[in-house]
């Protein structure tokens, strides 16, 4: 156990840390706030300067635009990103979970036809997993596609597909073999999002936002070259791509919840409680110390597993108590903060009075998705009950 | 002793139930938080006909002179409903301060209005501080006027009159006066709107003395817990009736204990609530000894379970909770805002805890 | 609705209140902290004596020696009882449950032979339902009747039995149909525990004492007379002595439960906290007004059943929350006391620096059994999930 | 950056799982808690030769020099053991506060025996007020003899000498010396016994000064912390097992979700702890700023972490875990006794507290 950086580290750290000062926009703040719309063209400008200092993949091996870098590196990367407050990559899904898939699943053509093209941001993907009747219950999947010659025809609907209203092309799960069990008669396709049937509306959250999109698919013709991986072995290439998702990313976690906490531990000091300032009143000091501690041990516990996941070569079922951790956590620190600014927590963005521009209100609602989105924590007690301690199959 | 409802108290419950499931359902509550004020005048016609906006008022000045339980009810009923617009501003909040504070002559100018769905009125109390403890209002009349800003004033823009909590008395403003302004502000609950409301050098008629507002707002507390009750329910109803009908893995999810089992504490919450809720409005109406500790025990106890319900509603729900088009948001936004009004757990925890530590005791009365 | 009390309860109150004052043994305090098995027999005197005055089995008809008490009245008895400090009485089971059970399940004779002992403490009884492999799964008893004649000959184990190595009598579920379905194959039987083949052994409980015992019983022989209620009915037998266990007894919860937090509250004016009484910290202060608050909404919650018991006439499942809430409170509650104590929460009784003689550290290791036993929380939630709630059995 | 453990550190910790599999399994840790002082001295001395009495001194006076994460891994194992005696008390604590206070020459007189298993030793720190905070040690020594009472001393009546924290310095009293009695403490926890130490004007040897006490505090703290993590893993072990073998309505009660969601809050309690606890062994190693900081989180995570722990498994046992003959309230009443021991959940928090916001930040070295 030595938790000092090592030398290829602290290269790596260094030599990114350096880049960001240079690179990192200066006006990002004044773009920060607007409707994503508005700013995604400003955010594929940034992907493009990152992908240009070889920054954009940094997981991905070498001979495919990355670096190789280890899974400390990766969590240094989001690390290093967070702290220089640079702005998020347009492409996130095609760079985090899509593009490795394709390099780990897809034929040499369908990477060189398309790995280039995530890097630069030119192509911008999204990902149709959930449907409405498939939810927890991913291998339930029902969207149809029949072989018509060398084209498969797509009919249904996906929801909660993360930029659907930009995406050119997408990672999609489909139907092949309805006579099939459960989880063997899925196949995944790539699939060109400007074809004709492919409808794309926005999904209002309780946030307010359309953060997410519904996708619906009338007869669709997608060519049978843009099958991804093998036909019905779509369960385990979509597997491969919820592995990613588990990954390093997680690691950013860690300073922006700080950056939540030291924001509240600065408030506390001016906003006043039982005639004094709420940083000196002993419940106050309870709730934030808790939450600073549970921060902390957010880190060691992924730490801990990168370090398991570097010597065993996989992300494991274990990957699952950081789901569970990071999600409920960033729920109770939400509701600190709701106990800490009283009335005012419940102001708006946009609301004159509102503390910090009113992102706790909006923080406070879209926490509560935290433990839905990305496999609810019930499904996560699951994956730990059955796979990391032996308990039968509750489901 | 029965803690049961009598008939009449079932009757009047029912038929709440039944106005509000008819005359603001979901869309018609949708439609009006979309607007500026969430306030419709042919409901508010409608719900004077049903006697709710004089409901706890005395006949001389038009109300129907029901008790604190009945209100209760209504609340409840108010809550399940998420009816939008000023009831609980009007009627609960500002009719009982004036009931509390004023003389026969101006509860015959202010209240008798209110009950006869005539005027619409609120209650200003917070400022910058946004303490709900009484030594933190700092706004003074002076010479019958008063400047200064009071914030988080629900339903302010459609008041006829707003009545203001000030260090040297309770005042009643004209909406009409000069020197006031009132500016809303965005906020969770969308069903029942919030403004800033601004004094410089206003004209203001004092009613009476802060001191005598302790009742008045005990009672429009355990009206609020009462409305999150009311929210409960529904959010628990919704959510069964999901449980049983979505199916995940070949099974409707309502019989995964994980779900099942946050039904069985959404439904303890709800109806642990509710008890405590009820015996609030009895200690009240009974001018009881331990109805302000019931009080806070009231919506200390809802505060939190309102939440901790809302929580469970949303995750049972999973995705299909998340979304705007699913009702359960709009509970627990008004959850969230009422969890916090006069008050949240952690003020009452400590109200109970001066009333029972530090005075010896003050438990509700056994028999 | 209305709180106060009716004429005929306030006269039922008075009556009872007087004859307390008058009657309470005054020496109960040096009986107190003596082992069971030594004051066992104070105990039965003052059962006989409770008797003498009918107030021994108030719920019970009063062609049987009760007072026909209504569930209010029944909830004022347990009160009073717990007001005056009055000892428990020795047939606390035969008085709450088994004898209402023979009252309404059994024959004449059998009314005749049992309930005039059952009042007078002269024969006490006992309950053998649990089984080691059968505990939260009441339905898959397997302690075998095999009917030889006109004896039933009993074989098998029973556990967690109270008054095991003091009872005369047990009720006795049996499977006297093996090939039936689950619960459809039990019987209910009287057994004299002195017959030969009855073993009784202390359970020793995690708290170092033997509240309960098992009890094992080898060819042990029942003759049919004995059945309580209907060969193979035995499920719905044992069912409604379970139902009366939940039944007002619960009412004393409250006084018992203010009794501890008076004596917390009290307490925490002398323990002193960083620099001052622990009354005065914030922190503690919470927690004993969140306790406090709670302990009132139980009460709250028991009245508001009973009355609704009184109006439809039976106790209905929604008991399971009275369950959930008294035994989760408890747990709070002696973990607020032991957050109080710090150190001296940990001594036992008998160490002289033990606060109160101990009985918190006691409390604190019993409290782990109240979410156990009399039905676990868990199947308390199947309860109200599938009862109450209407959503499919989860089990 | 390698948060794993080293491979000398897997043998370290392997190595001492079998050695108290081996020689101290449930039936003698059981047979050892009903004696008068839970002490074996054959136990002892093999415990010597596995050098674990010198662990983290330096090899000058016997030690085996190794560093403080090491000691978090055999306190991990005497915790998955419920090893009784006085390792603790002796080693993590006596010998730490020599380490940390003491000149060589006391060293030598005091810390080499510990480290060649010839003595037994203690610290008596709590007074009548029981607080964990230095402030409230009131015991001072007068021309060099201590009178007064220490409170839950640990494994006192088998120590050779007891090191007394006083208000004016630390002390070493000799169990032999006059004025010395020694009377236990009857308490939960039946592995490690308690004692009140009573002097009156009883001869004490100065060894060093209270202010140098901290960091060794902190090494007993993360250890009693390290020692929880053992004692929720063998929990979890015990009630994982049982899960899948004990069945109710025709099933594994492992399959119903009631039970297994509770398993994995064991198994998210324990990793987090062993986290936190390894993070802290590691800081303090390292004399990392955030030393103090991290073992705060450690103690005050596994402190709450330990009694949830507790409780779930003793739940998912139902009956069973509420007998004397099953082991699991055994690990509980050791988790109640380290819960308190070296300031509770609350106690840890408000230190927290005191350096993340009053003082700026000392949180977790980031890289």
């Amino acid at each position: 156990m030595d938790l000092n950086l090592t030398t290829e580290e602290l290269t790596f750290r260094d030599e990114l840390r350096a880049w960001l000062v240079f690179n990192v926009p200066k006006d990002w703040n004044e773009w920060r706030e607007k409707p994503i719309e508005e700013s995604f063209p400003y955010l594929r400008a940034w992907q493009q300067k990152l992908h240009d200092g070889r920054w954009a993949a940094v997981s991905w091996p070498k001979q495919y635009g990355g670096r190789s870098a280890t899974l400390m590196q990766q969590a240094l990367f989001w690390e290093e990103m967070a702290r220089a407050d640079a702005p998020p990559m347009a492409n996130s899904l095609g760079l985090g979970l899509i593009g490795p898939t394709i390099i780990a699943c897809g034929t040499e053509a369908q990477k060189k036809r398309y790995i280039p093209k995530i890097l630069s941001a030119e192509e911008i993907w999204c990902q149709g997993f959930s449907e409405p009747n498939a939810g927890s219950d991913l291998a339930g999947l029902q969207m149809e596609a029949r072989l018509d010659g060398d084209l498969y025809v797509v009919n249904g609907q996906k929801v909660w597909t993360s930029y659907g209203w930009v995406g050119d092309w997408c990672e999609l799960v489909v139907r092949t073999d309805a006579s099939a069990a459960k989880h063997k008669g899925l196949t995944v396709l790539l699939v060109d999002m400007k074809s004709a049937g492919v409808e794309v509306r926005p999904l209002r959250q309780m946030t307010g936002e359309s953060e997410f999109n519904e996708l619906f698919f009338r007869d669709v013709r997608v060519p049978v070259e843009n099958i991804l991986g093998k036909v019905n072995d779509g369960w385990n290439v979509a597997m491969s791509t919820l592995m990613y998702e588990r990954g390093s990313y997680g690691a950013r976690l860690h300073l922006i919840f700080k950056r939540y906490i030291t924001r509240l531990i600065e408030l506390s000091r001016t906003i006043q409680r039982n005639g004094r300032p709420a940083a000196e009143d002993p419940l106050i000091r309870q709730k934030l110390a808790q939450c600073s501690a549970e921060i902390e041990i957010m880190r060691f516990n992924q730490m801990r597993a990168f370090s398991r996941i570097t010597a065993t070569g996989v992300p494991g079922p274990e990957g699952s108590i950081q789901k569970i951790f990071w999600s409920e956590l960033n729920q109770r620190l939400q509701q600190i903060a709701q106990e800490l600014l009283g009335s005012y927590g419940q102001l708006l963005s946009g609301d004159t009075h509102a503390i910090d521009k009113g992102i706790w209100s909006y923080a406070y609602l879209r926490t509560r998705g935290n433990t839905i989105e990305a496999g609810t924590s019930e499904v996560q007690r699951n994956i730990i009950g059955h796979f990391v301690l032996g308990l039968p199959r509750s489901y | 002793m029965q803690f049961g409802l009598s008939e009449s108290q079932e009757f009047l419950k029912d038929s709440a139930r039944k106005f509000f499931a008819g005359e603001c359902p979901s869309a018609e509550m949708r439609r009006l938080m979309d607007t500026d004020s969430a306030y419709d005048a042919a409901l508010w016609s409608k719900l004077t006909d049903q006697g709710y906006t004089g409901i706890i008022f005395p006949e001389e000045y038009g109300g129907v002179g029901l008790g604190k339980v009945e209100l209760m009810l209504l609340m409840e009923e108010t809550g399940r409903a998420l009816l939008p617009g000023p009831l609980f501003s009007t009627v609960v909040l500002a009719g009982s301060v004036l009931e509390a504070v004023s003389t026969p002559a101006n509860k015959k100018k202010y209240l008798a209005p209110i009950c006869r769905g005539e005027a619409r009125a609120t209650v200003a109390i917070l400022e910058a501080s946004a303490s709900w403890n009484p030594r933190d209002v700092h706004m003074n009349a002076t010479n019958g006027k008063l400047s200064g800003e009071k914030l988080f004033v629900s339903d302010a823009a459609i008041a006829d009159f707003i009545i203001v909590v000030a260090r040297n008395g309770v005042f009643v403003v004209d909406s009409k006066a000069r020197g006031l302004k009132i500016s809303p502000m965005s906020a969770m609950d969308l069903t029942r709107k919030l403004y800033v409301v601004e004094f410089s050098n206003t004209p203001a008629e004092e009613i009476g003395a802060a001191t005598d507002l302790p009742r008045a707002f005990d009672i429009a507390t355990a009206a609020l817990a009462a409305e999150l009750v009311g929210g409960m329910q529904r959010t628990l109803d919704i959510t069964v009736e999901y449980a049983k009908t979505r199916k995940q893995f070949g099974k409707p999810i309502g019989m995964f204990q994980a779900v099942q089992h946050q039904c069985a504490d959404m439904y303890l919450e709800t109806e642990s609530s509710r008890s405590a809720v009820y015996y609030a409005g009895w200690a009240l109406g009974e001018n009881s000894p331990d109805a302000a500790t019931s009080v806070s025990i009231a919506k200390m106890y809802a505060s939190d379970a309102g939440r901790a319900v809302g929580n469970r509603g949303i995750q049972i729900h999973g995705g299909m909770g998340f979304t705007w088009e699913n009702d359960l948001h709009l509970f627990y936004r008004r959850a969230k805002a009422s969890e916090t009004a006069f008050g949240d757990a952690t003020f009452h925890r400590e109200r109970i805890a001066s009333m029972v530590i530090d005075s010896g005791s003050a438990s509700a009365k056994s028999a």
